[in-house]
């Protein structure tokens, strides 16, 4: 077992038992901590991959900002505690459904006709200021429009939060 | 694995803790003597000479404090959130150089931890999940007022990550690298400040809305929230807060420094003298470059920026938060877009024409214009609310 | 690009400003007008008029050290479609600047004119917020002349005649709700769709020459046509000419398109003036001296341009003498002028032509103007004269106080007038000499010019037509000649009538001077007047007009000066004065008195109806094509197409196919049973399959869950079976 | 040297859970969370492709998905903020109908 390999194989058990951890605490704040720290995990394993600027991006993005948002409308709203399972014959289907499709899955990849390859060990081009400009150059040359258009996305759910949340006027 | 690699490391980090537990210390002796003298006061001056010997005797108290832990607390949170918050305050240093590399014991050390090209965005992405430590401790604690600090501080804190976050922008770009040792070496000519200081000014405004320092102290406003997200600790965890206050402090003006005043390099006018970290000193018959002036021009810089901040808390009235927020949104975000924009504009133009004067003149200029354009603005949107009200 | 970086000693590359300059002024006024007082709209546009006059003169100055030789300046690529390439390029040479600086010139000393008249124009009209569009249009009147004399094509300068006419169009319907005597109607603006009528048929002709050029030369740039028409067959050529001779009449004025321009005196007199005497009437003799190269090719083109401008000179020349308004005697003075013109170029005198238009420019504005004086001076002098008997002041006290007077006048200017006064009937006037005599001084200048006394600019114009004239074409000499004489017989009579003998009208009596900021530019054209003759003195070493157009035109001629011809239309011209003295001068006339020509009959009063053109026209053209339009619209659309066809053939075939074979089989008993049952099915399903429409957005997620297993698992099966 | 194999199992793991979520929790907010972790479990995928052949697409496509997810997770708050102040209440079994 090579370095790179135990590496996964840790961090892959802590991504998916947040996960779960995310999926079944009943406290929703706890919930919000396991996805931070899945979150986390999956910027390691960005990081593995030979992708450091999108690892920092999804801390800044997602674990910075986004779940500190979730952390706070859910302790504005005070909404903690919502009993999540007491039935659980109904989510009998969905474990199923779920089971499978993750059975299927796994067999698909295994039984590939050939083999998707193996991932080199990239640290040498993590560090490498080009990796960074080749990214910069990609995204406002050929991806500029995507680019620009993500930009008008933001402008506009910018403004659409905004109104949503904006106090009504008194009188109406 | 290199051993001696792993050595090397160890050895260095070590450094960047003590350095950071020990300026912790130092700081709060120095914040109490400078408030003191600035409000005509002396400060503590009884434990050893100048006081000096304060902070340790504050230390021992609060080790040996009572920890009480209020009843409906989130235990394990309650316990976490503390460390959460000292943690990011710590490794957030570890890209920030305070040198460059030395030849010794026959191996070349570079003077920081770590010189990654994503530099910058490490510091942004630290900064962002600091946030983390503070508003799980104000829930943690199932306490009203300790609730409102954190929820407040959340809300602060993401603003003004975005103000700070364009400044980065500014800096990247004039450095034209991510990598912080780049962006230092690239003020060896101009500090960035002077290139851009309308962003340096949102910088230190920015962090100082960060590190939640007057007049951005809302989370832990007094007169409304007693203490703030940290109302319920005590003892060693509330040490731990104090501690992490205080290293975010000391961090932030390294930041500060790194990226608007030049870092480690020389002031300017000591280039090309032997006080450059350049220089090659001649001592019985040795040459050596003089590269231990570099962490004592990084330590003058801080100490300067930290007087500022206490010299802020000194003189300035606590905003209200919702003028914060607006602030925040309103004024400091334009302005960082703009700062962002500018500085680019004058390198496109620098490249286009050829002409230095672009970045030297031009932007700063068109800095400073926008800066008082933006004063006049608030001036008069404060004036009128005045009437509005009255 | 704006400017022009390789052009040849520098000023070339302000040529686009001559546009831009007037649309400055135009939209400076046009965007922030309302904000501004009158002094200031008026300054802005009378210095947009003046600084493009500047730049005319720099562009002259360029093109005069530079012999002529001059490239087009292009500013743009315009259209580029398939063979047809046209460029928004400037062409100059010494016409177009000479066309510029006339332009510009006499349009900025009308601008400021127009500052004092419209100030008191708007207000004896009753609307002094039209003080401000009256500029714009005035600017972008300077704009589209500068395109239509610097355009470097057939086209361009089309886009320019189109533009003038707008202006033109929109200046005579200046005050479109009101007829000249401010009573409420339709008529002035009648005769701005008279005038934009007119033009049209003219411009259809320019048009299809402008489609004929293009169509055997395959450009519209002046020297690539001119150069092409030299193999083409004679007969394009004179197509060509023609068609262009029909846009010339249309836009200047000549038989048999005339009609338009005595009716545009309805516009505001400084439009008359600057437009309806001085530049824009004079765009067909621009454009025919422009293709003079074409028309050298046509000798009977010529022939018809001489012949046509010929039959103007004489017949708008006598229609003059029997006008008794003092706008329209000069308005048909106009067309005869334009008529001197017209044959002088057609005859190839295309420098006498220019002449003429340059001097002509100077003393019809200065008359325009002038008489906008004696209008205005009749206005303030009825308004003084009712006031004066509503208020028992005397009219010197009130002077005094013209400003709130003026305010005076906005607040009950309308209750004032019970009578029907018009200002502009010479039988109102008389004796004005005495109240107005700086006007009366620059009118007898103007006056001079025009009936071609030596040493006035009209003598030495006039005599280069006629000596031209008497070489090429004695027949026409003569007729030219005669025109000559009535003109100075129509101009005695006018000014004998309007500024000697006594008052006619108590308006008259009580008329007063106009302001230094209408009479100051009215010095400088009466300047012009006396000393514009010197342009193109007949001597030997003089002749700086020919010498300068030369760059131009190549060939040109320089007569001396013939002095039996100047000897002749002198003793002309004295002897018509000599007559209108008889006639009105000597026993001036007296109020409420007939004509004395009225003498003549049936010959005056012919000539006071204008030879009843209008009506012939009405006959010949407008009754016929309303009958026709009647017929068609009555007969053929109302009763054949609508009333039979639609409704009977059309309309039954529908309804048949619709009522009875559509509706009742096909669709009621096909397809309606077959949807019917078709629905019934749906429902019964839909009943079953709504419960799973259930609201719970989770158990639609779970759908979408299973659908994505059983694709997986369909993937699967099928890879394992291959 | 990890199969890539390993990495898009681990993705379908992590997407699986995610989709989980949205099925058995009732709290929207968890939902919510439960849509991030799906699509960070593509992001994953999409990183581990880009690294596996060397290409930067799959990068930038990340960076598209991240700053989307910003959005959309901006827009979501504010509607259970807002269904919330209406209704005291954000069972996503309860918020059935459309009338507020």
């Amino acid at each position: 077992m090579t370095i790179d390999l135990f590496l996964f194989l840790v961090l892959a058990l802590v991504s998916i038992g947040t996960a779960l951890g995310m999926l079944l605490s009943r406290n929703a704040v706890y919930s919000a901590l396991f996805l931070v720290l899945n979150l986390g995990a999956v910027a390691i394993f960005f990081l593995l991959l030979g992708a450091p600027f999108i690892a920092m991006a999804q801390i800044t993005v997602y674990a910075g900002a986004i779940m500190v948002l979730f952390l706070f409308v859910i302790m504005l709203l005070g909404t903690e505690e919502i009993p999540g399972m007491q039935n659980w014959k109904k989510f009998i289907i969905p474990a199923v459904l779920a089971g499978a499709l993750i059975l299927e899955s796994i067999y698909l990849l295994t039984s590939a006709s050939r083999p998707l390859g193996l991932i080199a060990n990239p640290s040498e081009s993590v560090n490498t200021a080009q990796a960074m400009r080749d990214l910069g150059e990609l995204l406002f040359d050929q991806y500029l429009l995507p680019f620009e258009v993500t930009s008008i996305l933001l402008l506009v759910a910018m403004v659409g939060a905004i109104v949503l949340s904006k106090p009504e006027k008194a009188g109406k | 694995m290199d051993w001696a690699l792993a050595l090397e490391w160890l050895v260095k980090s070590l450094v960047i803790i003590f350095a950071l537990l020990g300026g912790f210390a130092y700081t709060t002796w120095y914040e109490r003597r400078a408030l003191a003298r600035l409000q005509v006061r002396v400060g503590p001056n009884r434990a050893g000479p100048f006081g000096l010997l304060q902070p340790i005797a504050d230390a021992l108290k609060l080790i040996f404090k009572e920890e009480l832990t209020p009843p409906g607390a989130f235990k394990l949170v309650f316990f976490l959130a503390p460390i959460m918050t000292l943690v990011p305050s710590i490794i957030i240093a570890a890209v920030i150089p305070w040198g460059r590399t030395v030849t010794m014991f026959g191996r070349e050390i570079n003077l920081y931890l770590a010189d990654v090209n994503v530099g910058i965005i490490y510091l942004m992405s630290v900064t962002s999940i600091a946030v983390y430590g503070i508003v799980l401790a104000g829930w943690a604690s199932n306490s009203k007022y300790a609730m409102l600090g954190g929820l407040r501080s959340a809300a602060q804190m993401v603003s003004y990550e975005l103000s700070l976050g364009l400044t980065f922008v500014a800096a990247i770009l004039l450095g034209n690298s991510m990598s912080l040792v780049d962006i230092v070496e690239a003020q060896t000519t101009y500090w960035f400040a002077l290139i851009q200081p309308l962003g340096a000014l949102i910088f230190l405004t920015a962090t100082l809305a960060e590190v939640n320092r007057a007049p951005f102290d809302m989370p832990e406003a007094e007169q409304e929230l007693t203490a703030g997200f940290h109302t319920e600790y005590s003892g060693m965890k509330f040490a731990l807060f104090f501690m992490a206050e205080y290293q975010k402090m000391i961090v932030v003006s390294m930041m500060a420094a790194t990226l608007f005043f030049g870092g480690y390099r020389e002031f300017w006018f000591l280039r090309d003298t032997l006080l450059s970290v350049d220089a090659t000193w001649l001592i019985s018959g040795h040459q050596f470059t003089a590269w231990f002036l570099a962490p004592l021009y990084l330590f003058i810089k801080v100490v300067g920026l930290l007087f500022l901040m206490i010299w802020v808390r000194a003189t300035w009235p606590r905003f209200r938060y919702d003028r914060l927020m607006a602030f925040g949104w309103k004024v400091m975000l334009p302005l960082s877009l703009a700062v962002v924009f500018i500085t680019a504009t004058g390198i496109l133009l620098e490249i286009t024409t050829g002409q230095v004067m672009w970045l030297t003149v031009g932007v700063p200029a068109v800095s400073i214009f926008v800066g008082l354009i933006a004063v006049v603005f608030v001036y008069r949107s404060l004036w009128r609310k005045y009437y509005e009200t009255v | 690009m704006l400017f022009n970086e390789s052009a040849p000693l520098g000023f070339f590359y302000l040529a686009p400003w001559i546009v831009f300059l007037p649309l400055l002024g135009l939209f400076t006024n046009l965007i922030f007008g309302s904000r501004f007082s009158e002094r200031v709209i008026g300054t802005v546009a009378s210095l947009a008029s003046g600084l493009t006059f500047a730049v005319s003169a720099l562009l002259a100055y360029a093109v005069s050290i530079n012999h002529g030789e001059v490239p087009s300046q292009k500013l743009a690529e315009w259209i580029s479609i398939g063979p047809l390439s046209v460029d928004w390029a400037f062409r100059l040479d010494s016409l177009s600047t000479t066309m510029m600086l006339v332009v510009s010139g006499v349009g900025t000393l009308i601008h400021i004119y127009a500052i004092g008249y419209m100030h008191e124009d708007v207000r004896f009209k009753n609307d002094p917020s039209r003080f401000r569009s009256f500029f714009i249009y005035l600017n972008l009147f300077i704009a589209a002349m500068m395109i239509l004399v610097g355009g470097d094509s057939y086209l361009m300068l089309f886009v320019g005649w189109e533009g003038v006419g707008l202006c033109s169009f929109l200046l005579i319907g200046f005050w479109y709700e009101m007829d000249t005597l401010a009573r409420p109607s339709w008529a002035n603006s009648d005769a701005a769709k008279k005038a934009m009528i007119a033009n049209r048929i003219g411009d259809f002709g320019f048009l299809i020459a402008v489609f004929l050029m293009f169509v055997h030369f395959g450009t519209l740039q002046f020297d690539a046509v001119f150069e092409a028409a030299h193999h083409a067959s004679s007969a394009t050529i004179t197509a060509i000419t023609l068609f262009l001779l029909v846009g010339v009449a249309g836009k200047s004025a000549q038989i048999p398109l005339y009609v338009w321009l005595p009716d545009a005196m309805a516009g505001p007199t400084p439009v008359s003036a600057l437009i309806h005497a001085a530049t824009m009437v004079t765009a067909g003799v621009y454009l025919i001296t422009r293709s003079a190269d074409l028309y050298m090719l046509a000798p009977a083109a010529q022939n018809v341009v001489v012949i046509t401008g010929a039959a103007t000179a004489l017949f708008a020349a006598t229609i003059a003498v029997g006008q008794y308004d003092i706008k329209k005697v000069l308005a048909y003075s106009t067309i005869s002028q334009l008529g001197f013109m017209v044959a002088a170029v057609g005859m190839g005198a295309y420098v006498a032509g220019m002449f003429h238009l340059i001097t002509h420019a100077f003393f019809k504005a200065l008359l325009f103007l002038s008489a906008g004086s004696v209008i205005l001076g009749l206005e303030r002098g009825h308004h003084h004269a009712a006031h004066a008997h509503a208020e028992k002041k005397p009219v010197r006290g009130l002077k005094k106080k013209k400003d709130e007077h003026d305010h005076a006048h906005d607040a009950h200017h309308a209750a004032e007038h019970h009578e029907v006064f018009d200002p502009g009937d010479m039988r109102n006037m008389g004796g004005l000499r005495k109240t107005m005599p700086v006007t009366f001084w620059l009118y007898m200048i103007g006056t001079l010019a025009l009936a071609g006394i030596f040493p006035f600019a009209g003598f030495w114009s006039k005599d280069e037509i006629l000596l031209d004239a008497s070489l090429h074409f004695p027949a026409v000499y003569w007729v030219l000649t005669l025109a000559a004489f009535f003109t100075a017989f129509y101009m005695g009579r006018q000014v004998w009538m309007v500024f000697f003998g006594e008052p006619r009208h108590e308006a008259a009596a009580h008329a007063e001077e106009s302001p230094k900021v209408m009479t100051v530019p009215l010095m400088v054209l009466a300047a012009l007047s006396i000393l514009g003759g010197a342009l193109n003195l007949p001597f030997e070493g003089f002749h700086n007009l020919g010498h300068w157009l030369e760059h131009t035109l190549h060939e040109v001629e320089s007569l001396p000066l013939d002095l039996t011809v100047a000897g002749i239309s002198t003793a002309f011209a004295l002897t018509a004065i000599l007559i209108s003295w008889l006639i009105y001068g000597r026993k001036p006339l007296v109020k409420d008195q007939k004509d004395p020509l009225s003498v003549l009959g049936g010959l005056f009063q012919s000539m006071t109806d204008k030879w009843y053109v209008d009506e012939i026209y009405q006959f010949l053209i407008v009754t016929p094509f309303s009958k026709l339009s009647q017929f068609l619209s009555d007969v053929i659309d109302g009763k054949f197409w609508h009333d039979w066809f639609h409704d009977t053939v059309l309309a039954g075939t529908y309804n048949w196919v619709s009522v009875t074979a559509l509706s009742e089989y096909a669709d009621r008993r096909g397809i309606d049973t077959f949807f019917n049952s078709w629905g019934d099915v749906t429902q019964w399903f839909s009943a079953r399959l709504r419960t799973i429409q259930n609201g719970f957005v989770r158990s639609y997620a779970l759908s979408v869950f299973l659908g994505v297993v059983v694709i997986i698992g369909y993937l699967l099966i099928r890879q394992t079976i291959r | 040297m990890v199969p890539l194999n390993y990495y898009i199992i681990l993705s379908a793991i992590l997407f699986t859970i995610g989709a989980l979520g949205v099925l058995i929790r009732r709290n929207p907010l968890i939902i919510f969370m439960s849509i991030e972790l799906m699509l960070n479990a593509a992001n994953l995928a999409l990183i581990a492709f880009s690294s596996a052949f060397n290409e930067l697409d799959g990068q930038i496509f990340v960076f598209f998905v991240i700053a989307v997810a910003a959005a959309e997770v901006a827009v979501g708050l504010a509607l259970i903020v807002q269904i919330f102040k209406s209704r005291h209440n954000i069972n996503v079994d309860e918020i059935n109908q459309l009338k507020g």
